[in-house]
């Protein structure tokens, strides 16, 4: 499998707060230090919980923000360096849907407008043939083609989710940033869009970064996957690895508290105590260990570098580290 | 707390600095000489040429224009251009008239205005609702000076309640307080329109928040529910437009100073203008400016006490 | 647990047939339809439905909180120990919500009062009902605040809800739900807006304090896993009615409705891999539509001609009475009932 | 349970009057008022500058309906004519307001960071002058002019614009559709324009319709202090200034032209509160 994206050492840190006058502006590390890759045709999955910064990486990756450090290549072009002109080309290779399905189409378009606008503005379509192209790409997602006349508040929150995933394909892209896409969804239609997503995934081949909190949502739709805890990646593997038997205590709690529906699998204790610390202000050592069951003193000091166990990566101090292996991705 | 109240004192220093610049090179646009203006079309040259020397306006304009801050920084105001008088003296005469008139108002408009617009919210679509806010409607729609006329027709001339009075019979306490009421009831009613207004809109956004609902839940009753946990959350926007307010309150105060023949700084200005008496009109934009800046002030602090995010902040 | 079945224990709560309509475009619809269950001390029935099913009207129903101008229960009973809520006026309400029942709600962040402190919402309820003056109120509002796990309590009873976080927000709202010691809890999505790791602590709190309490518990969501793990009995809702209703193993080894089932196997599972999923197709009808017979009808596999021509009623399941499902293909064919009774 | 349902229903019906009705008529007579401004040269039934010595302050007659000024000038015709430099100069100077004062907000709440401060900054300094003062000053210095009162007034305006613009699109930005259009490679212009301004165009015009009002009043009390356009032209304001002196000998000199100014006023603010709240959401939902 060829590599399609590869995400090197990104890191972002926002400012926050005015700074006005000598007053202190808060800084919050975002993104520190992320690295993954997606092949060609994969589905990798970065999976935390709110605030651990997984929204930013993946809008890092199309620079919706702009990373202050690292490199993200798509098929070994840095985008981060490209330029306006070339950055305007590729945005047709890469796409990306939203959670919100109320938020994510211009209430004031028409379906059709929505869709051609893309099109048109970037040659993939003429005057004459767009619509033809908008119907198709409709029944690609399994709209009608009535759909073209209509405004967004005239469909429910999954045929929002449909045309937003229209939007997306409108430009023909090979990879494709999902952000939450199924999570404002009912669990009937949930499965709706996510058919929807592996068959598009089939037949047109492509890639997806799919960006979750729900880890049943991301054990089926991908193969691998990265957790993320306060900004960091803290192991990343197979899907089916990670979630089987989980390395770092963050992901062992995660699995632990994400429900599952069986009544004989009661999840009323918990694991761990306590929030997650803020990331304007994070925890000494390994951001966990103010949580973590199994935190040891070098946790509090030390943050544990990156090490692989396998076929997997981990930062964790339960487990030997190589020497000189520190940032392996 | 101080250090949100220190931080506002500092924003106000520019928005100043912005309204004495903007003062300044408005006035200097001002066609005409003002040496001529002041002197009269027919003054010889060398007065002229003097007066203009002892005014400063040989200098270049950015001199001009820094020791014009630099004056106001020391709280020098200039002359008037026609009285040759400091215009602060003349300014601080008139000021007390005003100002009462102001407070009388803003009391009149927060004490009839809060109650009606919470009556109204709480009695959402009945009549009583339609009829307050018919008449916060009619409020809105009243220019000051027409408002004023009518209350000057009915009251004052047609009833006789509330005679007129030349500006010597203020020195009498009683008259003085006798004059305040038909300007200070023109102002203050408008106000309790704007007042009633935004309490009705802004109690109803709060009403349908989810702690309204919670409050009930844990079985507030309902009058506690809409003093205790509405209205303080509804006080940011009614501030807010009190403070908005202001601007409008020293416009229509000018119109009801002039419709009831008061002293006070409405009636200065309108002096000052048709003498195009240039220098009085700076200072006294730059007054009201700085009336307006205090308000805002004011209106800042007051977020942090009715609201614990600000104050954290 | 499943020994509360079959205690003699009177419920706390008996809701009887009640329909809750809206008005629409000046036309009345209902959202919840002649709905029935009851509760019993040191329960916890879960109701569980997706958005629109009408279950968080249940809920708003029994707390007697739906708006005036835009809802009104048409019919039925509702009785908190033995006295009917609906005969109620609204001054009695007001003593009853937040003593002898409370309610939480899904959204932590916008659920507290922003320019009040905790302490003071805590206590202020126990002033209201029990007439506490605010020595003592505070007093017992700071054990409550202990009660929920709140760390150093004492020096955070004057803080402001913006200080919290939403997981510390759910607790302080636990906190001012039991302050009065209520009979009944409705819990409405009391998780859903949180993440997991902190989902499970409150699931936990929740669940030790109805222990410690014997309180009945209502608590609705939308998560067949939250079910799972905090339920004794499950009623699932969809299109306004309750349409199976199990002890909480039963639901999840024999889901009888088509629609339980569905909702069962169209859910991805972190606890499985990669599994063939079963979306349900078409979507959940307005509560404007009327429709004579079954609202799931349309969607279902096992439709048969009287599904569209009528309602069926809620019948047992293989001979369960615990068990009852509206299901004119699955459940037990009304016929026997109307013999046997 | 009748007795809600009675209650609900009455509420209901006034209700709907008011947000119909009420919306409806000021929209109405805001019409009628602009189309007799418009048609002020056919309507009027005489000149409004002709002096008749005869009829100095003749009280209102068959002839004359509402009555004559001091200099025996017919007052129906004066308000007909008066009423077009009222809509003229209110309605220019909002519509210069609006643009200048929206596309500052847009440009204020869209860019952000540096632009955003030094934009609003600007426009603080513009709100901490009394309007109607600023106005005074502008005409002053500029002179009594229809083009010096449009600018004079339109500058007191542009800050309300600019703030009221700013809000929602700050709103806007965080929408996603807004970071898709970013990743669909539309130009920050384009993001401006297209997606922007027409899911904020609601709240621009309620502020329009409710400031048209207020720019009328501004003109009117201009004109009353003698800042309006010279005379003879006919104006609202102006017209109440020389009937005041008069008022106890012919209040018909100030009561007419009062009830001019207040009846677009009302118009103007009927339709401003029906306009917002029919773009409210929370309130469309009821």
């Amino acid at each position: 499998m060829t590599t399609l994206l590869d995400v090197k050492n990104v890191s972002k840190t926002f400012v926050v707060g005015k700074g006005f006058m000598g007053s202190r502006k808060a800084k919050l590390q975002a993104l520190h230090d992320i690295s993954f890759s997606v092949g060609e045709g994969e589905s990798f999955g970065i999976v935390g919980e709110s605030g651990c910064g997984k929204s930013t990486a993946g809008r890092s990756i199309l620079r919706l923000v702009e990373p202050d450090a690292g490199q993200v290549f798509y098929q070994g072009e840095d985008l981060l360096t490209a330029n306006r002109k070339r950055m305007r080309a590729l945005r047709r290779e890469i796409q990306i849907i939203f959670q919100d399905p109320y938020a994510s189409l211009n209430p004031r378009l028409t379906i059709g407008r929505t869709l051609a606008e893309p099109m048109l503005l970037h040659g993939v379509a003429t005057r004459r043939d767009v619509e033809e192209k908008i119907q198709s790409v409709l029944a690609e997602v399994g709209l009608p083609p009535q759909a073209m006349q209509k405004y967004p508040h005239e469909f429910s929150g999954g045929q929002r989710q449909r045309i937003g995933i229209a939007r997306a394909l409108a430009l023909d892209p090979r990879l494709i940033i999902a952000d939450e896409p199924v999570s404002a969804l009912d669990v009937s239609i949930q499965a709706q869009v996510l058919q929807l997503m592996e068959k598009l995934q089939r037949t047109r081949r492509l890639s997806f970064v799919f960006i979750s909190h729900d880890l049943g949502v991301v054990r089926h739709f991908c193969r691998q996957v990265a957790v993320m805890y306060l900004g960091r990646i803290v192991e990343k593997g197979s899907v089916n690895d990670v979630f089987e038997e989980p390395l770092h205590p963050y992901t062992q709690a995660l699995r632990a508290a994400s429900p599952v529906p069986d009544p004989r699998a009661k999840i009323t204790v918990a694991k761990i105590e306590g929030d997650a610390a803020s990331a304007m202000s994070p925890p000494s050592g390994c951001h966990f260990h103010p949580r973590c069951p199994k935190a040891m003193d070098i946790c509090r000091r030390e943050y544990p570098a990156w090490r692989e166990v396998g076929h997997r990566g981990v930062a964790c101090h339960l487990y030997p580290a190589k020497a000189g292996d520190a940032h392996a991705a | 707390m101080l250090a949100y109240t220190l931080k506002r004192l500092l924003v106000a220093i520019p928005t100043l600095l912005g309204v004495l610049t903007i003062v300044f090179f408005l006035v200097r646009v001002a066609p005409g000489d003002p040496a001529i203006v002041i002197l009269g079309e027919n003054a010889t040259q060398v007065a002229i040429d003097q007066l203009r020397e002892q005014l400063g306006l040989n200098k270049p304009l950015m001199e001009q224009y820094f020791s014009f801050i630099g004056a106001i920084a020391q709280g020098d105001f200039g002359r008037s251009m026609i009285s040759n008088q400091p215009v602060l003296t003349e300014v601080l005469r008139v000021l007390p008239y005003t100002l009462e008139l102001t407070a009388a108002s803003l009391i009149i408009g927060i004490v009839l205005g809060l109650p009606l617009g919470v009556i109204a919210a709480r009695y959402r679509n009945t009549w009583i609702d339609f009829s307050i806010r018919f008449f916060s409607l009619l409020g809105l729609s009243f220019p000051a000076f027409i408002s004023a006329i009518l209350l000057l027709l009915a009251f004052a001339i047609e009833l006789r309640w509330f005679p007129v009075i030349g500006e010597a019979a203020y020195a009498d306490p009683v008259q003085r307080l006798r004059a305040l009421i038909l300007p200070s009831l023109n102002l203050g009613l408008i106000m309790v329109a704007y007042i009633t207004r935004v309490t009705r809109s802004s109690m109803l956004t709060v009403i349908s928040e989810d702690y309204i609902r919670t409050a009930r839940a844990k079985g507030v009753p309902a009058r506690m529910v809409i003093w205790r946990h509405t209205l303080r959350n509804a006080l940011i926007p009614i501030v807010t437009v009190i403070g908005l307010y202001l601007g409008v309150l020293i416009g229509n105060s000018v119109l009801t100073e002039m419709v009831f023949n008061r002293p006070g700084l409405g009636k200065l200005i309108v002096i000052a203008l048709n003498a195009r008496d240039y220098t009085t009109l700076q200072a006294m934009l730059v007054i009201y400016a700085f009336f307006i800046v205090l308000a805002n002030l004011i209106t800042d602090l007051l977020y942090g006490v009715i609201d614990p995010k600000v104050r954290h902040q | 647990m499943s020994d509360t079945l079959n205690s003699p224990l009177q419920p706390v709560l008996s809701v009887e047939n009640i329909t809750t309509e809206f008005r629409i475009n000046g036309a009345w619809h209902p959202a919840v339809r002649d709905l029935s269950f009851s509760v019993k001390p040191n329960e916890t029935l879960a109701i569980v439905g997706e958005s629109g099913c009408g279950k968080s009207i249940t809920a708003l129903s029994v707390m007697r909180l739906i708006s005036k101008t835009q809802g009104r229960i048409s019919s039925g009973s509702i009785r908190l120990q033995g006295r009917d809520l609906l005969a109620c006026s609204e001054r009695e309400m007001e003593a009853i919500r937040g003593d002898a029942m409370s309610m939480i709600f899904q959204e932590p962040m916008t659920s507290l009062n922003p320019v009040m402190t905790i302490g003071d919402q805590i206590a202020e309820s126990l002033r209201y009902h029990r007439g506490l003056s605010r020595r003592q109120a505070n007093a017992r509002a700071l054990e409550l605040l202990e009660l929920v796990k709140i760390p150093s309590a004492p020096s955070r009873f004057k803080d402001y809800p913006h200080q919290f976080s939403g997981g510390m927000r759910q607790r302080v709202m636990i906190a001012m739900a039991l302050a009065c010691d209520p009979q009944l809890l409705l819990a409405d999505e009391p998780t859903t807006a949180l993440d997991v790791t902190i989902q499970v602590q409150i699931l936990a709190l929740l669940a030790e304090l109805k222990e410690r309490t014997g309180m009945a518990m209502v608590f609705i969501t939308h998560n067949l896993g939250v079910v799972a793990s905090i339920a004794d009995r499950v009623a699932v809702m969809y299109g306004g009615r309750i349409i199976e209703e199990a002890p909480v193993e039963q639901l999840f080894d024999r889901p009888t409705h088509p629609y339980t089932e569905a909702l069962l196997r169209s859910m991805p599972r972190v606890d499985r891999d990669r599994s063939e999923l079963h979306p349900i197709p078409g979507q959940v009808p307005p509560i404007t539509v009327r429709t004579p017979g079954c609202r799931y009808a349309d969607r279902c596999p096992l439709r048969i001609e009287r599904c569209i021509r009528e309602v069926p009623p809620l019948a047992p399941v293989g001979g369960n009475p615990h068990h009852t499902a509206r299901c004119w293909v699955r459940a037990d064919l009304p016929v026997q009932e109307s013999i046997a009774s | 349970m009748s007795a809600i349902a009675a209650e609900t229903r009455l509420s209901r019906l006034g209700r709907l009057m008011w947000r119909r009705k009420a919306a409806s008529v000021g929209a109405i007579v805001t019409l009628l008022v602009i189309v007799s401004a418009i048609l002020a040269p056919w309507l009027a039934p005489y000149d409004p500058n002709e002096q008749n010595i005869l009829l100095n302050l003749a009280p209102p007659s068959d002839e004359y309906l509402l009555g004559n000024d001091t200099y025996g000038r017919d007052i129906l015709s004066r308000i007909l004519w008066g009423g077009r430099v009222s809509l003229f100069v209110g309605v220019s100077s909002i519509a210069i307001a609006m643009i200048v004062g929206g596309l500052l907000g847009i440009i204020a709440g869209y860019v952000g960071g540096r632009t955003d401060r030094v934009i609003m900054a600007v426009m603080d300094v513009l709100l901490s002058f009394p309007s109607l003062v600023m106005g005074l000053l502008v005409v002053a210095v500029l002179g009594p002019t229809l083009t010096n009162l449009i600018i004079a007034i339109a500058f007191t305006a542009i800050a309300p614009f600019a703030r009221i613009a700013r809000a929602p699109t700050m709103a806007v930005k965080q929408r996603d559709f807004v970071e898709a259009g970013r990743a669909l490679g539309f130009s920050d212009l384009r993001i401006m324009l297209v997606h922007i301004l027409p899911n904020i165009m609601d709240e621009i015009l309620v502020l329009a319709s409710l400031w048209l009002a207020t720019a009328i009043r501004t003109e009117a009390s201009l004109s009353f202090i003698g800042l309006g356009v010279r005379p003879p032209t006919a104006t609202w304001g102006g017209m109440i200034r020389d009937g005041f002196e008069n008022m106890l000998d012919a209040p018909w000199l100030v009561l007419f032209p009062s009830l001019a100014i207040l009846i677009i006023m009302v118009a103007l603010n009927l339709l401003g509160d029906g306009l917002r709240d029919a773009t409210d959401p929370k309130l469309r939902h009821e």
